[in-house]
Order: C-alpha cells, then sequence, then structure tokens
C-alpha cells in the first residue's frame, strides 16, 4: 500500500489533490481512498489530507503517520510543521517551492516543482488563490505515483477548466529531481 | 384476516384486529353520550320561534338540525342557543 | 337557514369538549367550508383532547396528531408530496402551538409558502393543561401561571405574521361563524401560506357562564380588544364590526367584570393597552 | 456504475435510487454534503422529489412525519446536535409507524464544540424505536441506505443509517453506483391519510390501550431482525455484496474477539492480522445492527469491546449492550471520542495490554 500526506493551507486545494491522486489511481483500476483531516479551520490554515493506494482492500480509515511520500503544497508550512516527520526511510518528498536551498535534508528523496508559478502563468486563481492541486497532479505523474493519463482523466472528471489539464502537463515537464 | 385488512393502519402481518398505530374511526359520541352532561336542557317554543337559525349556526355540537329538532342525546347544555335566541324562544329546563 | 354555508357536519356531535367551547364552533365551520377533501394536522392543545379518545374521533376528516412545536412543518411535509396536490392542508392548533413553542415551525413554513392553512384557535392561555399563560393571554389576566394576574403585555402574533408577507391573512371570531366560513373559503383558494386567527372565548378558563360564549366573542370585537380584517398584498382591510367598532369603541366594563379571570384586574391599565392596541391597527390601515 | 464518491455523496445517491418522494433537511457539518448533493440534484433535475428547506431538524423530521403520514416515502440526514434536536419526533416517527430513512453522520456531542466523529449521538436515540445500522465503507452506506428503505416499508420502522463523521462522510471511495431496478417495491401504507377514509391518527390513547401500541413496535423490531436477513439475501443474490447484523472477520478460531461499530471496527480487521502474525489468535465482530440488536455467540472467548461513546455512570453503551445478553468478562476500550484518532497499531496494541476484563481510555488510562 502506498500512503501519501499532504500538507497545505486551507483554500490551496490540497483536500482535492488528495481526491484527484486517489480517483487516478482508481481509474488505473487500483483500490484508492482519501480524505482530508478536518479542522475547523478557514483560509490560510494549514491542512493535512491523505491518500491510500493499493491493489488490495483498504481497510484503514485512521490518519496517515508513515507516509511513503509527503506532498508540501506550501513551502512556507515548513516552518510550523515537522512535514517530513514519520516519513519512511527512503521516501519521497515532494515541496511546491522556488527556493531548493530551504528543503529539509534526510534519509529520503527530495523533488520539487513550483506548482504556484504554472497555476499563475495560466491564470488558474480562485478567490485569490492560484490552484496547485492540478498541476501537482502531472508531478506525480512524473514521479510515478500514477499514469500521466489517468491524471489527467481524473482533473477532466472533475473540472471543465481546460487550464487544469495545460498546467498538470507543465509540471509533469518541470519537476526536479 | 379480511377484516384486519380493512382496519386502517391494520397489517396482514400484524395479525391483530388493532391498526399498529392508534386510527380513530369518525362516530357521533367519541364522548359518549355528552347529553348526560347537562345540568339544563334547551327546550325550543316552537310558536314564538320565528325559525331565524341563529341556534342552529351557533351550536358548537351541532346538535340542533334544520327542523329545529335538538339532539339530546348528545347536546350538552351549554345554553348558547337559548342565550342567543332573539326572539327568547329557547328555555333552559333543569333537567 | 345558514344562506348557502353547507348542511354536511365533519364535526361530529358528542366529542370530548367542555360544554360551550366555541373551538368547535369555529372547528365546525372550518371543516364545512374546507369539505372532505382536507386533513387536518394537530399540535397537542384542546383539540387533541376533543377529537376523544382512541378508537374513537369525533372529526370527520383525515387527522394527524403530531407534537406541539411540530404543526406547520409537518402540514408542510404533507402538502409537499406530490400525491397530496390539490388536497386542503389544515393545521389546527391552539395559541400556545402557534404563539409560543409552535412559531419557529410556523415562521418556516410561511417563509416557503408552504401550501397550507394554518388557523390558530386563540382562547388566550394553556387551556388545556388547565389555563396556563400564553404569549397570547392579554394583560391582567389571571392563569395558573399568572395568580395576580399578567403584568406584562401579549404577544402580537399577527403582526409578527404578516411580517411574512403571506399571501393571506385574516383575524376571525367564533362569535361569527358565517365570517369563518368565508375566510376559510377563500384562503383555500389561495397557493401559498394562509393563516387565520380565531378568538375563541373559553367558559372554563376565563370563568364566565357556558351561554355567554357568542357574547363575550362579540363584546370583545366591539370593544377593540379583537379586530377583524384580512391581509392581502400587503394591506390590511378591516371587516364591517371591527370598522363601526373603531369608530366609537364599546365600553371595555361589561367585557372585563364578565369574566373571573380579570377579577381584580387594574381596569385602567387594560384600557390603556386596548387603546394603544387601536391606535396601532389604524396606523396599519 | 463505479465512481469515487465521499460517504456523504453515496448518501444522497443512494436516496435518489430509491425514489424518495419528500426529503427534509437541515445542514449541519459534516452531514451538510449530503443536503448540498440533493439539492443539486433536485435542481438539475436529475433527481425528482420535493425539497424542503426547514427551518430546525425538529422541523425536518416533522415534514418528513407529514409526508410518509400521507404514504410518501421521505427523507432527512442530520449529525449530532440536530439528531438530538429532533429527539421529540424520533419517538414520534416510530410511534407513528413511519418507514422514514435517515442518515445521520456520528459526530460528538458538545460542549465543548466538537464535529468530529463519535456515535453517542444515536445510541442516545436507541430507545425510541428506530432501527439503526452502522456502515463502514462508501459502498455499506450507499447499499444500507438502499435496504432501509424496503426494510422499513416492510415492517413500518423507521431506520438510521449512521456513517462517521469525517472518517467516513467526508473520505472518497470507489463505489458502484448500482441501478436497482424493482428492489424497492412501491410503498404501501395501510395506515397513509387517505380523504376516502378520515381517520384520526394518534389521539389520545388510554392506558388501557396504550401499552398494546408499544408491544406491537416490540414484535416489529422482531420481525425486522428476520426480515433484514432475507433482503440482505435478495441484495446479495442480485447485486453481490454480502451484509449481515455482524461482520465477522476470523473468527472461527479466535480465542479472543474485538467488537465495535463503524470505521473502527473494521480497521481492527488490519490489527486481527498483525496480532495473527503474533501468534495471537484474535478474531473482530463488527455489528452492523445496532437496532434490533443481533445475537452473538462469544462463550468461552476473551471478548474487548470498543466504545466510541459513552454513557456516564454506566460505561460503554456497546459493551453494556453486549453485557446485558451475553454473560462473559468484558474488556471495555472508550477510545475514539470527538474524533480521536485510532489506528490499527493502536487497537493492536491495546489487545496485547488488554485485560480479562475492565475499562480502559485511550490516552487517559
Amino acid at each position: 500500500m502506498l500512503e501519501i500526506r499532504i500538507h497545505s493551507r486551507g483554500g490551496q486545494g490540497g483536500v482535492t489533490a488528495s481526491k484527484l491522486l486517489a480517483q487516478a489511481a482508481f481509474i488505473e483500476g487500483k483500490q484508492s481512498t482519501a480524505f482530508p483531516l478536518y479542522g475547523a479551520e478557514r483560509r490560510g490554515a494549514p491542512v493535512m489530507s491523505f491518500t491510500r493506494i493499493s491493489d488490495d482492500e483498504i481497510k484503514i480509515s485512521s490518519q496517515i503517520y508513515n507516509p511513503d511520500i509527503v506532498i508540501v503544497l506550501d513551502d512556507s508550512i515548513m516552518d510550523l510543521v515537522d512535514v517530513t516527520q514519520g516519513l519512511k526511510p527512503g521516501g519521497l518528498l515532494v515541496v511546491n517551492t522556488k527556493d531548493i536551498d530551504k528543503l529539509p535534508k534526510g534519509n529520503f528523496n527530495v523533488a520539487t516543482v513550483n506548482v504556484t508559478d504554472i497555476a499563475l502563468s495560466l491564470g488558474l486563481v480562485l478567490s485569490g488563490n492560484p490552484i496547485l492541486n492540478t498541476p501537482i497532479l502531472g508531478a506525480m505523474a512524473k514521479l510515478g505515483v500514477i499514469k500521466l493519463e489517468s491524471a489527467l482523466a481524473a482533473i477532466k472528471e472533475t473540472f471543465d477548466d481546460e487550464r487544469n489539464v495545460q498546467a498538470a502537463k507543465a509540471a509533469y515537464e518541470k519537476v526536479v529531481v | 384476516m379480511a377484516e384486519t385488512e380493512n382496519k386502517p393502519g391494520s397489517t396482514a402481518t400484524e395479525k391483530s384486529d388493532m391498526p399498529i398505530t392508534p386510527a380513530s374511526k369518525p362516530v357521533n359520541g367519541a364522548a359518549g353520550k355528552t347529553g348526560t352532561w347537562r345540568t339544563f336542557k334547551p327546550v325550543i317554543e316552537k310558536e314564538s320561534c320565528k325559525k331565524c337559525g341563529l341556534c342552529i349556526l351557533y351550536c358548537p355540537e351541532a346538535c340542533i338540525d334544520k327542523e329545529l329538532e335538538i339532539d339530546y342525546e348528545y347536546c350538552k347544555g351549554c345554553g348558547i342557543c337559548a342565550n342567543e335566541c332573539p326572539t327568547k324562544s329557547i328555555k333552559m329546563e333543569r333537567e | 337557514m345558514l344562506d348557502d354555508i353547507p348542511e354536511e357536519e365533519y364535526l361530529y356531535k358528542g366529542n370530548t369538549a367542555c360544554a360551550g367551547c366555541t373551538a368547535m364552533l369555529a372547528l365546525r365551520y372550518i371543516l364545512k367550508a374546507a369539505g372532505p377533501n382536507s386533513m387536518i394536522v394537530n399540535p397537542a392543545c384542546c383539540s387533541t383532547v376533543c377529537q376523544g379518545p382512541y378508537p374513537k374521533s369525533a372529526y370527520g376528516v383525515p387527522v394527524l396528531n403530531i407534537a406541539f412545536a411540530a404543526a406547520a412543518a409537518t402540514a408542510d411535509g404533507i402538502a409537499s408530496a406530490e400525491r397530496n396536490k390539490g388536497k386542503n392542508i389544515i393545521v389546527f392548533a391552539g395559541d400556545g402551538g402557534t404563539v409560543d413553542i409552535g412559531i419557529q415551525a410556523l415562521s418556516g413554513a410561511i417563509e416557503r409558502n408552504a401550501n397550507i392553512l394554518y388557523v390558530c384557535y386563540d382562547n388566550e392561555a394553556y387551556s388545556n393543561t388547565g389555563m396556563q399563560k400564553s404569549g397570547s393571554t392579554p394583560k391582567g389576566a389571571i392563569t395558573t401561571t399568572t395568580p395576580t394576574g399578567r403584568k406584562d403585555s401579549k404577544k402580537d402574533i399577527d403582526f409578527i405574521v404578516m411580517a411574512h408577507r403571506p399571501v393571506y391573512m385574516a383575524t376571525a371570531s367564533s362569535a361569527y361563524p358565517k365570517d369563518i366560513y368565508k375566510k376559510v373559503q377563500k384562503a383555500l383558494s389561495i397557493e401559498g401560506t394562509k393563516f387565520i386567527h380565531i378568538h375563541c372565548p373559553c367558559p372554563s378558563g376565563w370563568r364566565y357562564p357556558t351561554e355567554r360564549s357568542i357574547e363575550l366573542g362579540k363584546m370583545a370585537v366591539k370593544t377593540g380588544m379583537w379586530f377583524l380584517y384580512e391581509y392581502e398584498d400587503g394591506k390590511i382591510k378591516l371587516n364591517p364590526p371591527t370598522v363601526a367598532a373603531l369608530k366609537k369603541p364599546a365600553p371595555i366594563d361589561d367585557y372585563i367584570k364578565s369574566q373571573g379571570r380579570f377579577k381584580g384586574a387594574n381596569i385602567d391599565a387594560i384600557r390603556s393597552e386596548v387603546e394603544e392596541g387601536i391606535a396601532r391597527i389604524k396606523e396599519m390601515v | 456504475m463505479k465512481k469515487m464518491s465521499t460517504g456523504n455523496q453515496a448518501v444522497a445517491l443512494a436516496v435518489k435510487e430509491s425514489d424518495v418522494e419528500v426529503v427534509a433537511a437541515y445542514p449541519i457539518t459534516p452531514q451538510t454534503e449530503v443536503v448540498e448533493t440533493i439539492a443539486s440534484m433536485v435542481e438539475k433535475n436529475t433527481m425528482k422529489c420535493a425539497y424542503i428547506r426547514v427551518e430546525s431538524e425538529h422541523s425536518a423530521l416533522a415534514a418528513c412525519i407529514g409526508a410518509s403520514a400521507s404514504g410518501a416515502r421521505a427523507f432527512t440526514a442530520t449529525s449530532s446536535h440536530g439528531l438530538l434536536y429532533m429527539h421529540e419526533m424520533i419517538h414520534w416517527a416510530a410511534g407513528a409507524r413511519l418507514p422514514i430513512v435517515m442518515a445521520n453522520i456520528n459526530r460528538a456531542v458538545g460542549p465543548a464544540w466538537n464535529i468530529w466523529a463519535e456515535h453517542t449521538d444515536a445510541l442516545s436515540q436507541r430507545d425510541t424505536g428506530w432501527m439503526q445500522f452502522y456502515a463502514a465503507t462508501v459502498q455499506e452506506v450507499y447499499d444500507t441506505v438502499l435496504m432501509s428503505y424496503k426494510l422499513a416499508e416492510k415492517v413500518y420502522l423507521p431506520a438510521m443509517v449512521n456513517l462517521d463523521g469525517f472518517i467516513l462522510s467526508h473520505s472518497i471511495q470507489p463505489l458502484d453506483i448500482t441501478d436497482t431496478g424493482d428492489f424497492i417495491p412501491p410503498i404501501d401504507m395501510p395506515h397513509a391519510l387517505n380523504t376516502d377514509d378520515p381517520v384520526t391518527y394518534g389521539n389520545l390513547t388510554t392506558p388501557a390501550d396504550y401499552y398494546k401500541f408499544r408491544h406491537m413496535i416490540h414484535t416489529a423490531m422482531q420481525r425486522a431482525d428476520k426480515e433484514a436477513r432475507s433482503i440482505e439475501k435478495e441484495f446479495a443474490e442480485r447485486f453481490g455484496r454480502q451484509y449481515g447484523p455482524v461482520m465477522e472477520y476470523r473468527t472461527d478460531d479466535a480465542e479472543i474477539v474485538i467488537l465495535g461499530m463503524g470505521t473502527l471496527a473494521r480497521e481492527t480487521e488490519v490489527a486481527v492480522d498483525l496480532l495473527r502474525k503474533e501468534g495471537i489468535k484474535a478474531g473482530s465482530i463488527r455489528i452492523r445492527q445496532f437496532r434490533p440488536f443481533p445475537k452473538l455467540d462469544l462463550d468461552g472467548k476473551k471478548v474487548i469491546v470498543f466504545d466510541r461513546d459513552y454513557s456516564f455512570g454506566a460505561g460503554g453503551i456497546l459493551a453494556q449492550e453486549i453485557r446485558m445478553r451475553n454473560d462473559v468478562p468484558i474488556y471495555n476500550v472508550i477510545a475514539g471520542l470527538g474524533g480521536q484518532d485510532v489506528s490499527y497499531n493502536t487497537i493492536a496494541d491495546i489487545v496485547r495490554k488488554s485485560k480479562d476484563e475492565g475499562e480502559f481510555w485511550l490516552g487517559v488510562d
């Protein structure tokens, strides 16, 4: 089973990203589930959401304490939260950042992608927030978590705006490992 | 069971002649013969009566019919008819 | 003899109501106007008992008894079902169930313009439970929970209802049964939430002899203690007895002195309350 | 058709599939997505029903009672305080023998304000005459709503379908949106309001008769237990998904059985696998049907009951229910209150350290 934990701020689309990942895996015929750790948070507060992907039935609905992958949609969260806590040795940390020097180091791999720039360049903005969930899906496809076509299919099923697909494709190309 | 099935609210599966929830049929005398509640009974003097119908109109029990016959089985003896009669043709008599 | 009012009775004889009960008189004419294609929703109130106990009922149309606060919403539920389109769904509720505990559901139903007729028969107290003060109890009246007479003023449910801008609203009195009949007929011809508020003198609670029920109902109108009017298209139209009463209101003294519930009451205080009420309704017209 | 769905959306889709005529509901976290999804389907004309946007939960169930009393299929959904605000009407619906189905998204009760999962809300309605089911997957939520309508309309008792707030209501999982065809027959209510037969319902009923009606609710509940089994059997034959009053896992040779309800009890199966690898003969029983309460065979086994609820001055509610019918010592674990996260690792650890009898509060003891 692959366990993914996403750190974001309320309004950035972390919860939707977790669901899009699960949906893409579902399209590939896998078992998947996704859920947010809801607080009574409003926009801007740190939020965690989780995705589990497996070939077998998933019976677990508790939070993910030892993720295989951690996604950070907002690098400023790293000042508040130890995002790599519990990350499995040899796991993967994916961060939306333009400041590669800021990244934590440890027994895990790191990938970066600036999905904020991708969203802004395409004008993908909702209520003042750049939309990060659809481009990050493209990045996850590049990193082999899901296939690009299933990522794009999940996005198309969820959103009408074609720019979301463009954003995912752009992020697919721009991931730095 | 046919009778059971016809009962409002009853079901064949209940195997009972009772409905499954209190279901009551409309009848005169839901509270029994309410005429027994009376201390005084209204009596219409047909001679002076102008047949204006106000007693019929105001009877809360609908106990006076269009022939001005009073249903003493159910009349509770409130006396509204006597009080409202413009020709004072209804007298309240001690039972 | 009753003009064009049908002879059919849907209120059966021998019900459990007290002798001289004007709520049953009002219901008699509501049902005559509504006819057999009607259903009654009945929250806790005198009418709950008046039906008589299981397995008998004095009511000749289908009745759904429901909890105290729930009448308007329950009626909306019936009216909303596709299968009940074209049927008259009528709430028959007392003042406590309307003015106090049921006001939230009533407010919601009017806001949604639920296709129901809500009738509040108002005997100005919780009469069913032995005469406790309700929001509708007039100033000065003795009830078991205001044993020295009510000190504050009653809640004006009519103005509250009108603030919702219902499609039709009317006040009525059990002393004017033909007026009730007409208003119910008119209300049922209109789609949406209709509200009729009927003043119903209560011999047991107000402590007056049973035969005076109609007389006292008329006195309330003639003194300006109760108004008869209709509200439609955002306007109040006073009915003739109230037009006459507002020109020259009858003194309240007889009305007050006829009732045991006002024993020892300050008539001047009640009089100024009535005068204020008259001034308010005049402003609205 | 298979798609990813939240627990809440599954409720709404099952209500649509059940051809509900009247929905009356009031929004409350975490149930809101149920009413939003229904509202959206109604306004887009993909679902045909009257949708009453009531001003309170008391009115929500009152409106359902009105609709159901006139023979219409009715639905509402709520949670926590909303359920408690309905309490009076919850009794009324059962006493009036109305086959209303309600989804309750289990949530803790204040104070303090807490929007997360707990079962105390629904369990405090256990004595009302409603059937109660607790689902553990999105698919089970959907299937249980469908089966509940068929069952409720067979025995004329209302049914409450429970799902854990957020943990299940907001999780997305694969859902087979099954076209159930004629699985739920048209509603047949002999005690429906009918202008051709002017009957008064629920009028004053004296001590001479009242208890008879209560007894009929009792016998209907007993019948519901049998009917539920035959409905589950038909459902499995037609749609391939099998349910029962309890869902057992590796209990055949188990020396320890772990009981619970909802998502926690499903996660327990993962804990059971862990314990088995260590040589501990554990098994789990997930109580799916809480009312009518199922018969359990626990003799000779060590019994551990997880309660996501509590009755102050008494103990875990599920443990009490089991204790009442089974003469066995129980180790009662109070875990998951107000959304406290309980993982399979935690469950396994509690089982490893468990005593034969007693009470244990996770995070406190």
